[in-house]
């Protein structure tokens, strides 16, 4: 069954895609970026559908980027697509391991402990000398299946890779929402006796959503460490999760693709604030979530919903 | 006592009550009788203030809805909401005497005694905390709340819903009584059979619209 | 009491169950059996113990002290999800809804739920608006006459909607076993009839075992095989609903009649 | 008349002017750039800088806050380098930050100047091209410390330190403690605390720093914490007790004055502010900055002024009659480069020419009541060659390996 | 003996800077459910407002002990209008929305407060210790104590009982009770909801801006103390058990010592101890060390 959503993501992605090379480089490289953090995002959407709100989510997305990071610097391997898949499965191990805590709690606690658990890998990595602690470390270069780019070209494969991947991780994270599974999210939400006493287990669906949303922030980090080239413990800081907890609010959790959308516009906007008030940004930034909430209380998905509505109103 | 007049309420921009009008009168126990989804709850909270409402709602002399949702039970009005909504960690006793608190009522105890000793069974589980109660238990807790504060009308949605009828019967008797101490009481109901006998006059209500009807 | 009616097992077996909370005894000695297919009513004085015993079978509370057996299983302590998937379903005195849902979007999802491929991969690959689940959901609403709700959220149901709503997702799953607490509480009296006779006849037909607490003499006498009355967390009288209901322990404590024979007005 | 129609050339300045690290070092660092580049705008640098602009082409400076994560950062870098197009980039307090800016500098061919943080791995991880960096890096601060120390304290047996927990904290002592093991063999190091960056409340540090039997305590804190640690150990007479070194004080002085307690040795990271000698470039730094902002220039002030003065000889260098140079002349121009500037001699010495040394010095706290100002009194004057690793040595093993070769 | 001492009343001065942080957070969000974190921005406006407060005393060379109630009272007014105006300018509009929601507004709220205290006080930092150097200090064996710190101990314990017995024993906070269970059954038992909520609010604000008043002379008051502070006070009061008064002072004494016995014992894992708390606590207790009851469900 296609419908026009499917129809519209499939054309974005191809628009997206097709546009790149006729970019300026900024654009492809802020673009990159901000589509690589779109997959932690994706993950939060997903938590944020059972009224869970990670402020530890950068856990996940250092993880993925440190493990990218290490395997480089300790092997040499760089072979992009294999460094991503690690990247998300380690993170995904590490959130199925404190799945089994974390999905026993709900609210501001289940907010609190994700930061603290972020906060203790950042404790400990900023303990790691040997790593360069604070000041982190670069990443080599990667390639592509032996192709090895450079310059404009490299940005270039990155910015299609990272598109790639989420174009595979839309595709699949929608047809969850659209499982049994994936349903239950708002139920959990509202009411999780009754879930319980419909025969499903909530602690292990909410469990899956950890390690879903813990997977896509892995795959999110690796992507940054190998754009961004360096590594460093601040991604794993609380303040790295209340950012992409800041995207999650603007974008909305009405529907998957908002989550690339409010990545990209907030990347673009902090970018602007900072080009034209270098002094004052974070009270533009400040102010756009708030207009966003006052004004378009479902995020910036909600406005692609108003324009359907207008449109079925028209005769 | 209560007189209401062409009352309209709507939740955003669904009209649910429409030129709604009913008085009850001092000492009298009057229904509010109707279907499911007719509206009985919707038109009590909007007396209550929890709903904005416009039209006229009179409590003796009284504008009802040009006051303030919390200055309301100030005057006499005792309210029982049809989830009953105790505070759960209060005893069963605050739960009681929790309108009196904000009022500042006097003579609460003497009140209180009263409550007690219509209702011998909650005064049985008086110092247990609410958030353990039965739900049938709960319902009389809510009642006895109402009464504490309700010196003048009682609004009671959906009182006897879930006691056992032996409990339910007596209780009505109870209200029926609240004459000698001219209180009002307007109880909505959508089993008729639990109040019929009871009651001096009763309005029915459907889709929003009421109408008067001789028993 | 008339055991099995064909012989065979009895679908449901609770021996010398007891809950306490602290000093509270809300139920001791309940030993009862149920045989497949029978409709029995549970009456009882607030506060006698009636949703305790319901909160039992189903594990929402774990006894104090006894057994719980279904279909010669022992279910006793087990979590309620578990015993959801042995087939025992149940509603609640105080509906239990997603409240931010729609009225046909609560029923897909428990009809989903009921009918998934099962274990984690089956909620992860079953869509959940199936067409089966869909016409399922479709068919329980208009069953259960709330189809001028179905676009509704559930938030903004009236009280008794609401528990037509809670008591069809419990049923749409079609479980063996049946539980329903204060059913018609709450529904007005037009409705509650016909209501009732439509859900019953639905589940004779399907050959579901429902054991069903209720205030309402009249339902019960109508509905009932048999009755149980709890009084201060026992069961002081079980039997057809004629003898439960004529039982004068049963009149003066919980139904209120005080001539025999007839209920009240 | 040909120049005069030219464009600009850009430059970008990056520093923090958000955030808890602006008031120390960014603000003060983004004020000596713009007072800098104004003077090199009208001429009016002392010689050899006095040519208009760079090379006679009039600057334009576009200002970006450092603050944010490191992908900020760079995602900022690269606005700079390709929506901007700017000529050349100077800043970066962090070391993180320059740590990762520097391969994006080179992979886009982007001539950059670090001018203030401090990390040696910049140069010694990799061999970079057109990354440059004149203020010399931290090595130089710990040893400098420890130095000073030795000379001022001749019984000294125990020693302790407090630094925040990062990497800049880190690694300033692990370079001061690594030098003391080489000065001071028999002293030990007694309590090594650090507390979490931006802690604000130091109460259990200063009870531990009180019972220990050091006599001397050395911290790289800086501003925000420099100042809270000051004000809570004065309360409770840590300095009574021990000698404080602070290797960041002179940044801090002019905020803390009299609350700074006398004989505290204090350090500039370089010869920068009171501790830079008393020549004309100097004096003329000194007197700019202090005729716009009131105050006198602290040490980032300094770095940054540096840096550009050796941007503008590398440029000036490169030019080759009218024609902008490229990037790679002003690279092969800037490699090795020698100049005096406010804050002494530099000389690009280390990092195959891209990494300058400098001398450093130290010196003891002093508050004049009668002037009423701050004061550094006691400076001893460390050669470059005395406190920087030789070319082509990791400053970690100079250190650990007893700082061989070092010419004091 | 003297470090079990030197722990001792590390930790107690540690934890009554965390409590004195906490407490305004702690009763935001018991009351009224939010997570609010503009209380790093009250804390520093605090802090600004009471260096200004030091700054104008210091030049009128008034007495310290004068001083130090000025530099309070005068905090507490900033917290005052804060509170005001974001309650009834701001909140208002977005009660009854998503709780995250609503945590997002107070983030936003938090970074543009972070830039308004740039255009009125700029970027640099301020000094305010002389309330600090007045209190002077004592002696104990090896150990030389502020008496500022001793007063913050007894600010910490003055706020803790007047709290604890304004939310147990008074009308008023038995009225609180009902609003937090409920805001319409509060309304329709004669409670004035919408005062209380503002008047909860502006309380919260005015204890987190005298905690950073108080902590003023302390520190150097400069730009980013706010941050610092909330994930602090956030922990403190996830360990007490979010909106409990006791939690937060339970949370703040565990928090401490842990704390000052790591700085004493083991310095290398003083940057793990409050998070490392504070998952311990969690895992054995899910919601804290005083959870708030739950009614039955069915
Ligand atoms: N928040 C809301 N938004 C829109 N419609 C609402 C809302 N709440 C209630 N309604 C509608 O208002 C009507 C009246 O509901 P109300 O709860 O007053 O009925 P009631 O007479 O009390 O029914 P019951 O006997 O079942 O309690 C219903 O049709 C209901 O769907
Ligand atoms: N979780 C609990 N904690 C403490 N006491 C409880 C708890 N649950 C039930 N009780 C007590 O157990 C007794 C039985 O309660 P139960 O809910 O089973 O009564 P019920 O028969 O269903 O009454 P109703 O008809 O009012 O619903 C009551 O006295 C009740 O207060
Ligand atoms: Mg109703
Ligand atoms: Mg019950």
């Amino acid at each position: 069954m296609i419908t026009r959503e499917k129809l519209a993501g499939g054309l974005a992605f191809l628009f997206a895609a097709a546009a790149a090379p006729l970019a300026p480089e900024w654009v492809v490289s802020l673009a990159t970026i901000a589509f690589a953090n779109a997959l932690v995002v994706l993950g939060l959407v997903v938590l944020w559908r059972t009224g869970l709100v990670s402020f530890g989510q950068a856990l996940y997305y250092c993880i993925g980027a440190y493990t990218v990071a290490l395997i480089v610097r300790w092997s040499g391997f760089t072979d992009a697509f294999a460094l991503v898949a690690l990247g998300g499965v380690g993170a995904g191990i590490v959130a199925a391991l404190v799945g089994f805590l974390l999905a026993r709690y709900r609210e501001i606690f289940f907010a609190m402990l994700s930061l603290a658990l972020s906060m203790i890998l950042y404790g400990v990595l900023v303990k790691t000398e040997t790593l360069g602690s604070t000041d982190g470390f670069s990443v080599s270069t990667p390639s592509f299946l032996g192709y090895r780019p450079h310059g404009e070209a490299l940005g270039l494969s990155l910015y299609w890779f990272t598109l790639a991947i989420d174009a595979v991780a839309a595709v699949l994270v929608g047809a969850y929402f659209r499982s049994v599974a994936g349903s239950l999210a708002t139920p959990i939400r509202d009411n999780e006796i009754r879930v319980e006493f419909l025969g499903v287990s909530v602690t292990r669906i909410i469990h899956t959503k950890v390690v879903i949303a813990g997977v896509l922030g892995g795959l999110g980090g690796a992507l940054a460490a190998l754009t961004i080239g360096h590594v460093d413990p601040a991604m794993s800081y609380w303040t790295t999760s209340g950012g992409f907890v800041f995207v999650t609010i603007l974008a909305g959790a009405g529907s998957v693709a908002a989550a690339f959308v409010g990545s990209l516009v907030f990347e673009m906007v902090r970018s602007f604030a900072v080009d034209i008030m270098p002094g004052l940004w974070q009270m533009v930034l400040g102010s756009v979530l708030l207009l966003t909430i006052l004004f378009l209380p479902d995020g910036l998905g909600s406005l692609v919903a108003r324009l359907r509505k207008r449109e079925e109103a028209k005769p | 006592m209560l007189k209401v007049q062409g009352l309209n309420v709507s939740i955003g921009p669904i009209p649910i009550i429409r030129e709604a009008s009913l008085a009850v009168n001092e000492g009298e126990m009057c229904g509010l009788i109707g279907r499911n989804g007719a509206g009985k709850t919707t038109l009590i909270r909007a007396l209550m203030g929890a709903l904005p409402a416009s039209g006229k709602a009179e409590l003796g002399h009284l504008d009802l809805l040009a006051l303030p949702a919390h200055r309301r039970a100030g005057h006499g009005v005792g309210y029982m909401p049809e989830d009953r909504r105790l505070v759960p960690e209060f005893t069963v006793e605050e739960n009681i005497r929790l309108p009196t608190w904000a009022t500042q009522a006097d003579g609460v105890d003497a009140r209180l005694e009263w409550i007690f000793s219509i209702m011998p069974e909650v005064a049985r589980f008086a110092r247990r905390r609410a958030l353990e109660l039965s739900g049938g238990q709960q319902k009389m807790v809510a009642l006895a709340r109402a009464l504490m504060a309700g010196t003048r009308i009682l609004l009671l949605d959906e009182p006897f819903e879930g006691l056992a009828p032996a409990l339910a019967r007596r209780l009505g008797e109870v209200l029926a009584n609240l004459k000698s101490e001219g209180v009002s009481v307007l109880i909505a109901e959508s089993n008729e059979a639990h109040v019929l006998d009871l009651l001096a006059r009763a309005y029915f209500i459907e889709r929003g619209s009421v109408t008067d009807k001789k028993l | 009491m008339k055991e099995a009616v064909n012989g065979d097992k009895p679908i449901l077996a609770v021996r010398d169950l007891e809950k306490t909370f602290g000093s509270v005894v809300a139920a001791r000695d309940i030993t009862v059996s149920v045989p497949a297919e029978q409709t029995v009513g549970v009456i009882g004085a607030n506060g006698a113990g009636k949703t305790t015993f319901v909160n039992m079978i189903t594990g929402h509370l774990t006894p104090s002290k006894g057994t719980i057996l279904f279909e010669d299983k022992d279910i006793t302590g087990m979590p309620s999800r578990e015993i959801t998937q042995l087939g025992i379903s149940r509603s609640f005195q105080v509906a239990q809804i997603f409240p931010t849902l729609s009225v046909f979007d609560n029923m897909v999802i428990a009809a989903a739920v009921a009918r998934r491929a099962g274990g984690l991969l089956g909620n992860v690959t079953t869509p959940v608006h199936s067409p089966d689940a869909i016409a399922e959901a479709d068919a329980t609403i208009d069953l259960f006459q709330i189809d001028r709700y179905r676009n509704t959220t559930a938030s903004q149901l009236p009280q008794g909607v609401r528990k037509l709503l809670d008591i069809g997702m419990a049923v749409v799953g079609w479980p063996r076993l049946l539980l329903l607490d204060e059913p018609t509480s709450g529904i007005s009296i037009e409705e509650k009839f016909d209501l009732m006779n439509v859900v019953m006849s639905a589940l004779k037909t399907r050959k579901i075992t429902v054991l069903f607490v209720e205030h309402d003499m009249e339902i019960v006498a109508r509905f009932a095989d048999r009755v149980l009355a709890f009084y201060d967390g026992t069961v002081i009288a079980d039997g057809t609903a004629h003898e439960t209901l004529d039982n004068p322990r049963v009149q003066e404590l919980i139904s209120g009649v005080r001539k025999p024979g007839g209920a009240h007005a | 008349p040909a120049h005069a129609q030219q464009a600009p050339i850009k430059i970008g300045i990056v520093s923090f002017l958000t955030g808890p690290a602006a008031s120390p070092f960014g603000i003060p660092g983004r004020n000596g750039a713009e007072i800098v580049l104004e003077a090199f705008n009208a001429g009016k640098a002392p010689a050899p800088f006095d040519k208009v602009g760079f090379g006679g082409t009039k600057l334009e400076a576009k200002y970006v806050d450092e603050a944010g994560s490191v992908q900020n950062v760079v995602t900022e870098f690269r606005n700079l380098v390709q929506r901007d197009q700017v000529d050349a980039v100077v800043g970066y307090i962090s070391s993180g930050s320059c740590l990762a800016v520097a391969p994006v500098a080179d992979e886009l061919k982007a001539l950059t100047v670090f001018y203030d943080c401090g990390t040696p791995r910049i140069f010694e991880e990799k061999a970079r091209s057109y990354v440059f960096r004149v203020s010399p890096h931290a090595t130089m601060d710990g040893v400098g410390a420890a130095r000073y120390l030795v000379a001022k304290k001749k019984n000294l047996t125990s020693f302790s330190g407090i630094n925040q927990n990062y990497a800049w904290g880190q690694d300033s002592w692990r370079d001061f403690a690594g030098a003391m093991k080489v000065l001071a063999p028999k002293a030990t190091a007694d309590k090594v605390l650090f507390p979490k960056l931006f802690a604000g409340e130091y109460g259990a540090e200063i009870s531990t720093l009180l019972t220990s039997k050091s006599q001397a305590v050395h911290t790289s804190f800086w501003n925000g914490d420099l100042e809270s640690f000051t004000y809570q150990q004065s309360a409770r007479g840590l300095d009574k007790r021990m000698t404080i070194i602070m290797t960041t004080g002179e940044a801090g002085m002019w905020r803390m004055r009299d609350k700074l307690p006398d004989g505290t040795i204090i350090g500039g990271r370089g010869a920068n502010g009171p501790l830079a000698r008393d020549t004309d470039i100097n004096k003329w730094f000194h007197q700019i900055y202090m005729d716009r902002y009131n105050t006198p220039p602290t040490y980032p002030a300094y770095q940054m002024a540096q840096s550009l003065l050796g941007l503008k000889l590398a440029y000036e260098k490169a030019k080759k009659g009218d024609a902008k140079p490229t990037t790679d002349e002003i690279a092969a121009a800037f490699k090795g480069i020698e100049f005096t500037g406010p804050a002494g001699h530099v000389k690009m010495a280390l990092g195959n020419g891209h990494q300058g040394i400098t001398e450093t010095a130290y010196g003891t706290y002093k508050f004049n009541k009668q002037k009423n100002m701050p004061e550094i009194v006691d400076i001893m004057r460390f050669p470059a060659e005395c406190v920087n690793p030789p070319a082509g040595i990791d400053a970690d093993k100079w250190i650990a390996d007893g700082m061989k070769g070092a010419k004091c | 003996m003297l470090t079990a001492f030197a722990i001792l009343t590390d930790g107690l001065v540690y934890a009554a800077y965390l409590f004195i942080v906490a407490i305004g957070l702690t009763l935001i969000f018991g009351v009224m459910k939010i997570l609010n974190v503009t209380h790093g921005s009250f804390y520093a406006f605090g802090a600004y407002g009471a260096a200004t407060a030091v700054g104008i005393y210091a030049n009128a060379d008034w007495p310290a002990a004068l001083g130090f109630l000025f530099m309070i009272t005068l905090a507490m007014l900033v917290g005052l209008i804060m509170g005001i105006i974001l309650e009834r300018g701001l909140l208002r509009l977005v009660y009854g929305k998503d709780e995250v929601v609503i945590v997002l507004v107070t983030y936003a709220t938090f970074l543009i407060l972070e830039d308004v205290i740039v255009l009125i006080w700029g970027a640099q930092s301020y000094a305010a210790y002389q309330p600090m150097v007045a209190a002077g200090s004592i002696e104990i064996g090896d150990l030389v104590l502020s008496n500022y710190d001793i007063l913050l101990v007894a600010i910490a314990v003055v706020l803790a009982a007047l709290a604890y017995w304004a939310l147990k024993y008074t009308r008023q906070g038995r009225l609180l009770t009902t609003v937090i269970f409920d805001r319409e059954t509060a309304a329709a038992f004669g409670i004035n909801v919408t005062l209380v909520y503002t008047a909860t609010f502006v309380i919260g604000a005015m204890l987190g801006a005298l905690g950073g008043a108080v902590m003023a002379p302390k520190i150097s008051v400069t730009l980013g103390i706010g941050v610092e502070v909330i994930v602090l006070a956030f922990a403190v009061v996830a360990i007490g058990g979010m909106g409990s008064i006791e939690g937060a002072l339970i949370g703040a004494l565990i928090v401490g010592i842990c704390r000052a016995a790591a700085v004493h014992l083991a310095p290398q894992i003083e940057l793990f101890v409050i998070y490392g708390v504070m998952a311990l606590v969690l895992v054995a207790r899910p919601y804290g060390l005083f959870v708030r009851a739950q009614p039955r469900k069915i």
